[in-house]
């Protein structure tokens, strides 16, 4: 119900910088993702919008009105903190009371909601335990019950299932996902986990070193990164150098690599012979016994359940890395066939 | 916290040295004078022949004394509260607050306790007299025609008492609120609760340890103080603590003096553990 | 808003803290021949007598010296018998508390003359300081007690428990990461402990030893004959002096240690 | 080594004095060390009974007759050997009431003083702390914990009732006399400060007071004086007895006595010393007018003194 | 260099049976993980076998030595603690030095590890910053080298990853495993991340609310779940129901069900026309617009980067998910074939 704009939005630490001008606009009902690598001012960001941190520059607006000098009890979020911040003195049902008692929500309702609430996390039986008393996952769904509890019109939600087990996660991520749509809240999620970023969001922010990256929908971050950071960053990736063939009408252009040729958009005017580099996934590789493709050699494999890692090496000496289903089983020394698609490659900009 | 069971007798470690030290230099000395209050007054020697329940009958039958003792507990009373009202806003400044001048502050809490306790009272007569400034200036002001009954009564004993006991209050309140963890304040507020809803809801509770350190401690020293309220009482209003050393020294009444003070000892302790149990079933902080 | 309401409470109280203090000072600055307040013009003298009498000089140093023993010793026992007290005590927690808080539930006369009876009666008698330090530890040692306590109850078991897992033992543990983490309370019972001992008069007019006197012993005697703004001048330098201490406690031990 | 005796003494001024005069001169005299133990009447009395009759940690006392009374009961003291003790035959009678076990070595006698400035008629007698309206509300008494205090009952006992032990009339008297400020000692303090403008003081603080530059005067009342005596006792198992005796002897002394005189303003007890002309308005009471000084019954006092204690905090406001 | 065993280790809280009778057995120089939902008694067992908590009944021996009295600071573990238990009062450098300290190591070899484990979990410029100025992630990975630092005998890691990115997990993990394998250090992991615990682990033990509920290799957790919960658990599942067509020679059987034929072992000597529960993971089904296989409706697709999810409607009405890379795209409505191969099936043992 609420539209977030950020604007150069700055916070020093004595001399270090932890968030360095950003600015990003969130819609209304919208939910959004921070995504970047341990440290980059995330949790910082989060905690300047809630109103827990003094912001050193820049501007934070609520619907268009300035909100740096409206206190965090005021601003009706939600938040989950990192390290959950429970009220160790309280019992997990009197943790999710307290915002509904600060809404003065009359008592027969608010036991309906913290029933509710504390049944989607699965932790009914726990309601007259104290935090101390609770699994660390136990603690962390107390953390997210009592965010959602309060249905706020901002939802700050810092890490809220990093200690949960992937099954956990997900039914979580429903969840949230479910009272964040009926409500309509602005959300804004950080997360360290690339695929949980993806699934959930509406745009996905990366930031790196106080800055953000980029900023776009989930597939665009994955298969279009900006940089040769993001490209890392979200996801494994293959870089190679390639050499420009052709420039095709469609403002594209044809290059040829190690793996064979790519077709990629050529919104720099590259001319034939010019390097660039290149983004390749993966998962975007084909591998095969007979081919089609460049010949190459397993190098090594991992095995994580669901998918199989491979490293690979090519004729030219040069290596790659490939995931397939566990289905698609090599050892170390077969030889293979490795095959990409033209149009799986991307461009990196800012490679030249 | 625990190791194992060859281990497991080590915590007795830790307070044994107190237990010994209490035990033979309080409990043992103590045998006697518990034994002294069962004695008949002596005439020319501290106690006369054989045993008797006679002092503590004097004691619990005497409305005067009676009297004494619902006074001396009223003052304990209202100075701890006293100095839990004055006290946590300050402890609260001292924990949290990042002044510079925190080291001066701290000084300036524990002020009162640097001052002997006969020049702190002449300080007190010297403001609260019926010739004091405070007194003289109303009256100068003309707010006043008859000086203000400050001093030499139970006003003036409290407000002594409060002064002194303050920094009692102050710094255990200050060590449990420097043991919160300040982001439990941001999830208050986060929740959408004010300033004062995140003390009495979060601070209070939280800080309960040091709250009732701090209570018992203003209580229990109200409870035995004797100069200050024979100085600023002006020998007006009696308390249980004066009227033990009037009884043990000044009139040389040992049996009937212990039973006072054992009198005295007992009902401070009772409402002491009263108080902890409570304020542990109000507040499960624990 | 509140922030200036709350501010200027607590400016309010300072202000009572320091009024009688104020006035002893004050008074010290007396250059009349008693204490009188406001002083009849300002003068040092006072502090020159002061520094001329013997006898104050020796009591001081007696204070001083019985005070740092005492504080030793109830600050060790006390702080020993407060981790006992938050973490094993379990059930006997209220005795415990009531056991550590009893001297200071007895009235320190009649503990002084149990002990005077006491210490006779093995033999000892006050012919040494042995007593007074006694009676000194036993009033001093639920200060430090009742700090230590609370800063225990804030302290994380994960601590000791990390300690633990890097190898350390009892006393490391203790010495390295629990000490400095209850810090606050440990200084501040001590402090407590200190210049409570300090002011003690009962205890220590009853059970010192033949031939000293400390400082309390010395001012009530003085002011039973002389009234003069020499007391003040005392006061006011033993107020400073502990202020002294306590700041540069505070600068260099810290009476805060930032955990969060 | 030489023999040393333990000097029980009043801290503060009187210590002083004792360290740098008193001392050194009967160490010259005796050739023997002193240690000085300041305390007073409770610390001692404390000590002592803590220690028992047979072994005491001192071998002398002096104390006010208030507390050698009850020690003596007690049987702490020894009758004086007076073949040991020469100078006690110059002592005035005053200073012989206890029938040779203790003497009487200093006299403080207490009148009434005021603030000059601060009262338009001066007292003649105690019982113009009734009569006199300027005084309503503005009298300071010693209370009943100190020696004084038990005085003044006597005192108002004799004055309004029959005589010392009519102790009801006394009270009565205390109750009339309407809101009193009382102290345990130092009444200095109250009188400076002008919480009180009359009080029972002795010659020597007001003297005292007085070269402080407090407008402050005393009189000698009618009905006569009530005084601070400290008695001389011997223990009976003294560890240095005959020491003991040396240093009574030596504080009975004319010499002795003329030194306390002019540092403390104390009244000689020794009929030999002739106060001096510069004295005379520092210590006005010598000579004839020691009689003037009233004195009490200790025994009748000190068995009675825990349910007069009791009314008395019950009485007086 | 230590072996670990664990015989009928059980933990009471008050009433609430958190570890109910574990036995396992770690060999010396093994790492295995902990794998198991929020609360199911991983961080008790860890604590019980650190010596942090005391054990109700049963035995924790280390190389055949009763250790159930031998106080924790004698066990010479290393552990990274949930909540990480950072020392608040000591610098980061401080927080490592602590356990180098307690073992004597010389100051300027006790400098050298520092910063050679500060390097390594990318902290050296945050070296004399406290934990309170750091980062959630920053403060995790001190708490992971302060235990490594020591290299330890046995290294008990709870969630040391929990709080990372999937680029810093990963780098983490190699320098993990490269610490434990040079040291030979006996591991136990609790992780609640399936994929991490396959990745890493030497074994994997799988609990469920207090037991065991399987432990055994990476594969065998995965591709051979002793149940359904188990299955259900390490990854997603399809169970079928199919029927016993026919027993194969070499004691399997031939079964038939909705997606075709399926050859699994036959241990409980099942019978032609049986009906049994069969799990089919998602990634092990093909998936193509032409075939082979049985044809199936797209009902809805999910996209996670790297990976996409689909559920489809088969034509007798069942739903499977299906997973595939997203180079295969496909809209909802689409007609698809779906296809797996009678390999990989799995017959669950619990499931009659
Ligand atoms: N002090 C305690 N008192 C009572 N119950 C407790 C206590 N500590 C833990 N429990 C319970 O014991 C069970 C096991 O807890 P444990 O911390 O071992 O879980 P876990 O497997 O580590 O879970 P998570 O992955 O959420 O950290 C939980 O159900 C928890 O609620
Ligand atoms: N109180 C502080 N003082 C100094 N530096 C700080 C403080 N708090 C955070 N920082 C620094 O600011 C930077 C950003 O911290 P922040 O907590 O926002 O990171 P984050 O993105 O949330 O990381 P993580 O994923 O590890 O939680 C970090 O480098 C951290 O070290
Ligand atoms: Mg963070
Ligand atoms: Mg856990």
């Amino acid at each position: 119900m609420t539209e977030v704009s950020i604007e150069q939005l700055t916070k020093d630490y004595g001399t270090h910088r932890a968030v360095a001008g950003i600015s990003v606009r969130i819609r209304d009902g919208e939910f959004i993702s921070l995504l970047g690598p341990s440290g980059c001012g995330k949790t910082t960001t989060l905690k300047m919008i809630a109103g827990f941190e003094d912001v050193s520059s820049g501007a934070i607006r609520f619907d268009g009105r300035d909100v740096v000098n409206v206190p965090a009890e005021r601003r009706d979020i939600g938040m989950v903190f990192q390290n959950y911040a429970l009220f160790p003195h309280m019992t997990v049902a009197g943790n999710l009371a307290f915002g509904l008692e600060m809404r003065k929500v009359p008592k027969v309702q608010m036991q309906e909601r913290i029933a509710r609430v504390l049944d989607m996390v699965q932790l009914t039986s726990h309601a007259d335990r104290y935090p101390r008393q609770l699994s660390g996952g136990q603690q962390q769904r107390v953390a997210l019950a009592r965010a959602l509890v309060i249905e706020p019109k901002i939802l700050l939600l810092d890490e809220p299932l990093a200690n949960l087990d992937a099954k956990l996660r997900e039914e979580m991520r429903v969840f949230i996902r479910d009272i964040q749509r009926r409500v309509g809240i602005t959300t804004v999620y950080v997360t360290h986990d690339q695929a949980e970023a993806m699934t959930m969001s509406d745009r996905v922010v990366v930031m790196f070193g106080g800055r953000i990256a980029q900023c776009g929908s989930p597939s665009d971050i994955y298969e279009k990164p900006s940089s040769i950071e993001v490209a890392q960053f979200v996801g494994q990736v293959n870089l190679m150098t390639m050499v420009v063939e052709e420039r095709l009408a469609d403002d594209r252009v044809r290059l040829s690599g190690p793996l064979g040729e790519a077709v990629v958009p050529n919104p720099h005017a590259l001319r034939k012979g010019e390097r660039v580099t290149v983004a390749l996934r993966p998962e975007a590789i084909d591998i095969s016994v007979t081919g089609p493709g460049q010949s190459a050699t397993v190098l090594s494999s991992h095995y994580s359940g669901s998918l199989m890692d491979y490293r690979l090496q090519l004729a030219d000496g040069s290596r790659i890395d490939v995931q397939t289903f566990p289905r698609q089983r090599f050892a170390e020394g077969d030889s293979v066939h490795v095959h990409a698609p033209a149009d799986r490659y991307w461009l990196l900009e800012d490679a030249e | 916290m625990t190791t194992g069971s060859s281990h497991r007798h080590a915590p007795l470690l830790l307070i044994a040295p107190a237990a010994i030290l209490l035990f033979v230099f309080l409990v043992l000395p103590y045998l006697s004078i518990v034994v002294m209050s069962f004695r008949t007054p002596g005439q020319g020697s501290p106690y006369g022949e054989g045993y008797t329940l006679a002092n503590y009958a004097r004691f619990f039958g005497d409305s005067f004394y009676l009297g004494q003792i619902a006074n001396t507990l009223m003052i304990g009373f209202i100075c701890t509260l006293a100095c839990l009202l004055l006290g946590f806003p300050v402890a609260w400044q001292l924990a949290r607050g990042t002044s510079r001048l925190r080291g001066l502050a701290y000084g300036v809490v524990l002020s009162p306790l640097l001052v002997g306790i006969v020049i702190r009272s002449y300080g007190w007569t010297i403001l609260l007299g019926n010739n004091g400034v405070i007194n003289r200036s109303l009256m100068g002001l003309g707010l006043i025609d008859r000086p203000l009954g400050l001093m030499y009564n139970t006003l003036g004993i409290v407000i002594a008492l409060t002064h002194v006991f303050l920094p009692f209050m102050i710094l255990p309140i200050m060590s449990a609120i420097q043991g919160i963890d300040p982001s439990l304040e941001s999830a208050a507020r986060s929740l959408g609760a004010s300033r004062a809803t995140i003390i009495r809801r979060i601070i209070l509770p939280l800080s309960m340890p040091g709250i009732q350190a701090g209570c018992i401690l203003t209580f229990v020293l109200s409870l035995s103080a004797y100069v200050t309220p024979s100085l600023i009482g002006g020998s007006k209003v009696k308390t249980m603590a004066v009227s033990v050393v009037d009884a043990l020294v000044d009139t040389f009444q040992w049996p009937f003096g212990s039973a006072l003070a054992l009198g005295l000892a007992v009902t401070g302790g009772v409402i002491v553990v009263l108080f902890s149990r409570f304020t542990r079933m109000t507040w499960k902080a624990n | 808003m509140s922030r200036i309401v709350f501010t200027v409470y607590c400016l309010i109280i300072y202000a009572f803290l320091l009024a009688p203090i104020l006035v002893v000072v004050g008074a010290s600055f007396n250059a009349g021949a008693f204490l009188t307040f406001p002083p009849q013009g300002l003068s040092f003298r006072w502090y020159g007598v002061f520094f001329n009498n013997e006898v104050f000089l020796r009591a001081i140093k007696t204070s001083l010296w019985v005070a740092a023993v005492s504080t030793v010793i109830s600050g060790i026992i006390g702080t020993m018998a407060a981790i006992y007290f938050v973490q094993f005590a379990g059930r006997l927690k209220d005795g415990v508390r009531i056991a550590m808080m009893a001297p200071l539930l007895l009235p320190e006369v009649l503990t002084a003359i149990a002990l005077l009876f006491f210490v006779y009666a093995i033999g000892i008698g006050t012919q040494t300081m042995f007593a007074m330090i006694v009676g000194h530890v036993l009033i001093t040692l639920p200060f430090v007690f009742i700090n230590v306590s609370t800063s225990l109850e804030s302290y994380d078991p994960a601590w000791s428990m990390a300690a633990r897992s890097l190898g350390a033992g009892a006393f490391t543990r203790f010495r390295r990461i629990m000490l400095p983490l209850i810090k606050p309370g440990v200084i501040g019972g001590c402090l407590f402990a200190f210049i409570i001992s300090f002011d003690i008069f009962t205890i220590s007019f009853m059970l010192k030893s033949v031939g000293t006197a400390t400082l309390p012993i010395q001012l009530y005697d003085y002011l039973r004959t002389n009234f003069t703004p020499e007391a003040a001048a005392v006061s006011t330098l033993s107020v400073v002096l502990t202020l002294v201490v306590v700041v540069v406690t505070e600068k260099f031990l810290g009476l805060r240690i930032h955990r969060f | 080594a030489g023999k040393s005796l333990v000097v029980p003494t009043l801290g503060g001024a009187w210590e002083q004095f004792w360290r740098t005069e008193l001392a050194p001169a009967f160490t010259a005299k005796s050739g023997a060390a002193v240690t000085l133990d300041t305390g007073n009447g409770r610390v001692w009395s404390a000590n002592l009974r803590a220690a028992g009759v047979a072994k005491p940690p001192y071998s002398f006392l002096m104390t006010n007759e208030a507390f050698a009374n009850s020690l003596r009961k007690e049987g702490f003291f020894e009758k004086l050997d007076l073949s040991k003790l020469p100078n006690y035959a110059d002592l005035y009678p005053l200073a012989k009431k206890t029938d040779g076990w203790g003497a009487i070595a200093m006299v403080s006698p207490i009148g009434l003083a005021y603030r000059t400035d601060m009262v338009k008629t001066p007292p003649k007698g105690w019982k113009d702390l009734w009569t006199n309206p300027e005084f309503k509300g503005r009298i300071g008494l010693y209370n009943f914990a100190n020696t004084a205090g038990k005085m003044e009952l006597m005192l108002f006992s004799k004055l309004f009732g029959k005589d010392q032990y009519d102790v009801d009339a006394g009270f009565k008297a205390l109750e009339k006399l309407g809101p009193i400020i009382q102290a345990d000692f130092n009444l200095s303090t109250g009188i400076a400060s002008g919480e009180f403008v009359v009080a029972p003081f002795d010659f020597g603080e007001v003297a005292r007071l007085r070269k402080q530059g407090l407008p402050i005067d005393v009189i000698i009342p009618e009905e006569g004086m009530l005084m601070f005596d400290q008695t001389l006792n011997i223990l009976a198992n003294a560890p240095e007895k005959e020491l003991a005796y040396e240093y009574a002897n030596f504080m009975l002394s004319p010499e002795a006595q003329a030194l306390l005189m002019k540092q403390f303003y104390v009244s000689p007890t020794n009929s030999k010393v002739v106060v001096p002309a510069d004295l005379k308005a520092d210590v006005p009471i010598s000579g004839a007018q020691m009689d003037n000084i009233l004195t009490w019954d200790w025994d009748f006092m000190n068995s009675k003194q825990g349910e007069l204690a009791e009314v008395w905090a019950k009485t007086v406001k």
